[in-house]
């Protein structure tokens, strides 16, 4: 306990001694942890579009024309049984003729020509939408009820949920290889950054150990020191994540239109590439100019 | 306390920095070690602290085979060992107080206990005056006292000094040896590698003699033999 | 000479030698490259487009009914003139119903009731390509001749190109305004990364003062040191450049799509936030933790 | 060829490293400045090369006041003095022969002349057998020897060293002394600080005599008074 408060107060000690190479350690780690936030927070609203979409789920199914009212019933309250259904509205025969008239009271001269409702009976399920993995329940729920033998036909907006669920698959799989990736890269990254701190301070670390420092105790710093970092580019990249997010739905149009109109062309140029070789140098120049400038003086 | 027995320590190939030593050094003495430069003092040294491994052959410090010591319980050893160092490896960016108290602040003692150890050292090499300076603001011969005083400060059982008055003059070379004397009669072993044949005329103790990497004399050479 | 040789394969040496912060820098100078040059190209792209946009320019204007030929034929030769134009069709009152008759041969009928052509006379203009600053020169072209009275009416396809112009523009400013402070970031990125370096070498750099070298003979290798990182900063910031751009194209759609999907929720769940306090802390451990372990081994 | 005018020096307020030293250093001559740990000779001699400026007074040095020289023309100076310092500041990295190299190299000459300089100042300091190695390799007394073969290896007009036979044992310190010597016949100036008093003893020379920063004995002290 005592030892974590002085390896913390070390480790705080240190960031602030070396000031330079743990702000530059720190804006890696943060531009890390941003791409995966971004990522992240693609994964999560994808989620909620793929439930949102739920919502809108409804099916119609019609039933054979020499179905019987019993059949009928029996099916209907099979299906008020399942968890996933919000509303069951059954429309007889009779019912669709006269909601169909209401409708359209022109076409009245059509139907007198029938004696008995043109229309079949039919169910409209309406689901419910507290579940999460909703979509995927729903799209079997359907395909159950398809294939019973009263049904005539069904009329549902399935289509579309089923190329979402498959983005959402897609955007999974890839997220999770690609945070993968960024993970491994993130770890290099710090692990090089704290080795270049443990060489800074090889010197101290070799006194520590001369005069019967044990491992741990020449270790635990150096591990607060990591983890403080990780935690100081979580906050930073939290911060920056927020920032890019409420800015850029405001010119999101905008910023789509010329994507699209961009992309579209694949052209490099060779004055491109060369002007940024040429503004590399330049910029090392001045660079280097500066800081040896500071270095110089009297 | 500390047995070395047919030690060899090459560093590059045909070529031996320790030659096949044979050494038994008592609890409690007082030894100085000389030899050119070059002789290979330091790197006896060195192989006490375990800084170097031995080529061949086996040492013992406290009855401990420290070929045998694992790398996690090196600190033990080194809690024993009071070292200054032949290049000092002090701090310089850190002040006085705080390279003195190194040893302690490593032990985990308490800080009003380290104020009292730090203090009593630095009185001891005489520079309670440059307490709070940084370290490489003081001098040559201030940064060798304080690379003393470090040493002392841990309350080892063996005290090793690397040319500890390199860069002290005749009188204060004296006292510092003499300090070194007051803490050997209270049971210390010390161990004292220099070049200043004055000094080791002056204090006429047990004197172990290395020439190009090989023992030419030891106060316990007689017995060392018996042994094998 | 001779010191620019010795100071280059100082240099390059110094690179080698301090690999780990060399790579650490490199990376980030090829990242704030690869972002100014990423902005080059969506700049050079839509250069592109607004240019092939003014090919497609073509006008044509009609004439008042009671034009003379002579007024006509003065204001062709007028057109023909300017540079910006590349073939001027002139179709007669005659022409304009004979053509109007060899697409439409039903329709003569209509035309046997009209003594004259009921066809007004017309230029087709159609412009060249060659010039930078085309379309702003063909719009402001455009207008003139519009301005005169013989002119009736006329039919152009300027209203995109003006559109386009606008956007070109605003890219423009903004480009200057976002190159600006990118090459200041790495200014002072780099600038760090080599006062770090000084500081590295602070030991040798004082030696070298005590022993008699000259501020430059000091210097310079600094200096090659950052020219030659930036340069190959821009090297690697052109790689991967190349490779980003030839990749985007085969999924632009696809990210497109998505984008516009996602950019349109903006709720960040603190879950996200929490996630990414959580990752960076464990990265930072588990680094911290590796680095150590190599440098503890015995 | 070196004269101090009234020259203080303070780190810290209310505290002289230095305090009021007249001085004046002849061309070609081998002096000794000497004194206790802690009395300023260190500052003294960085005073000279301009690595600390006095605080007040002036220092002419081959009859430019130091003061005024701007820091771009520093180097001319440096290149005029071959300095030994206290704590070797070499590059502990590279090679021997490539420390050697460092004030020749920074020179602009020819390969083939830089090796015939190294060449030389090694084998006056007798190291030639370790021109190969790496500086953190070999022993203490060989890294000051480096040392002193790079001071010597720029031809410089003045030498100045501080402890160079603080890590070496008698016979090798009086070697080196000799060394100097010999450079010091071929008209060029010596300044040597060191606490040894046998050495000083040994060697007789012109010596100065620090306490606490003021000069206690000077070879020149009626002449300093003539002065003012
Ligand atoms: N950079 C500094 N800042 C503050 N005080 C300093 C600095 N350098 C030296 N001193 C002090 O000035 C005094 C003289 O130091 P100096 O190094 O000149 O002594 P010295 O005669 O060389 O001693 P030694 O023989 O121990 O090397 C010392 O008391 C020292 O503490
Ligand atoms: N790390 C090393 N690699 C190669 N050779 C080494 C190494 N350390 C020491 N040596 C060589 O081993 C020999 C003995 O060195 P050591 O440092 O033990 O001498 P020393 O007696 O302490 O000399 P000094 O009085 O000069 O300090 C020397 O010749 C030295 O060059
Ligand atoms: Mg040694
Ligand atoms: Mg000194």
């Amino acid at each position: 306990m005592d030892l974590l408060k002085k390896s913390l107060s070390n480790a705080i000690n240190n960031i602030l001694r070396n000031k330079l190479i743990n702000f530059l350690c720190l804006g890696i780690i943060s531009f890390t942890l941003l791409t995966l936030g971004i990522f992240n927070y693609i994964s999560y609203n994808l989620e909620i579009f793929t439930h949102n979409f739920s919502k809108n789920i409804e099916a119609i199914f019609y039933f054979k024309n020499d179905v019987k009212e019993k059949e009928i019933k029996a099916q209907i309250s099979k299906i008020r049984k399942s968890l996933l259904v919000d509303e069951v509205i059954y429309k007889s025969r009779d019912e669709a003729e006269t909601s169909f008239l209401s409708q359209f009271p022109e076409l009245k001269y059509i139907l007198t020509e029938f004696d008995k409702s043109p229309f079949p009976s039919s169910i409209e399920i309406k689901f419910k939408q507290e579940e999460s993995n909703l979509t995927t329940k729903i799209i079997s729920f359907i395909e159950d009820i398809e294939g019973s033998d009263i049904i005539e036909s069904k009329q549902v907006n399935i289509d579309w949920a089923k190329k979402v669920l498959y983005i959402k698959k897609f955007i999974s799989i890839t997220g999770i290889f690609l945070s993968g990736i960024l993970f491994f890269v993130s770890v290099f990254i710090i692990y090089n950054v704290i080795k270049l701190n443990i060489i800074y301070r090889k010197e101290e670390i070799n006194i520590l150990q001369l005069v019967g420092a044990t491992d741990w105790y020449i270790k635990f710093p150096f591990i607060i020191e990591g983890a403080l970092m990780g935690l100081l580019g979580g906050i930073i990249a939290g911060i920056l994540l927020i920032i890019l997010i409420k800015l850029i739905p405001s010119y999101s149009d905008f910023i789509i239109n010329i994507l699209k109109d961009i992309i579209s062309l694949k052209k490099i140029p060779l004055k491109i590439l060369i002007r940024l070789l040429f503004f590399g140098t330049i910029i090392g120049l001045i660079s280097s100019l500066f800081s040896l400038k500071k270095f110089f003086k009297k | 306390m500390i047995g070395f027995y047919h030690v060899y320590k090459q560093y590059v190939k045909e070529s031996y920095a320790i030659y096949d030593i044979n050494l038994s050094i008592e609890k409690g003495e007082f030894y100085f070690l000389t030899g050119a430069s070059g002789a290979g003092k330091t790197t006896l040294l060195k192989l006490i602290y375990k800084e170097e491994l031995p080529t061949k052959g086996q040492i013992l410090i406290d009855s401990v085979n420290i070929n045998l010591i694992p790398r996690k319980k090196l600190y033990k050893l080194r809690r024993k060992i009071g070292i200054v160092f032949q290049d000092f490896k002090l701090l310089y960016n850190r002040t006085v107080y705080e390279n003195i108290a190194i040893p302690l602040v490593v032990r985990g003692y308490r800080k009003s206990y380290i104020d009292k150890m730090v203090k009593n050292s630095l009185s001891l090499v005489g520079l309670n005056h440059r307490k709070n300076y940084i370290t490489s603001h003081i001098s040559g011969g201030e940064q060798q006292r304080v690379a003393i005083a470090r040493a002392i400060a841990g309350n080892p059982i063996i005290i090793i000094a690397d040319e500890p008055t390199g860069n002290l003059d005749t009188e204060l070379s004296i006292e510092i040896l003499k300090i070194f004397e007051k803490i050997n009669n209270n049971g210390i072993t010390v161990l004292i590698a220099t070049h200043d044949n004055n000094l080791i005329r002056m204090f006429s103790k047990k004197t172990i003699e290395l020439k190009q990497g090989k023992l030419i004399s030891s106060p316990t050479k007689e017995k060392q033999q018996w042994i094998y």
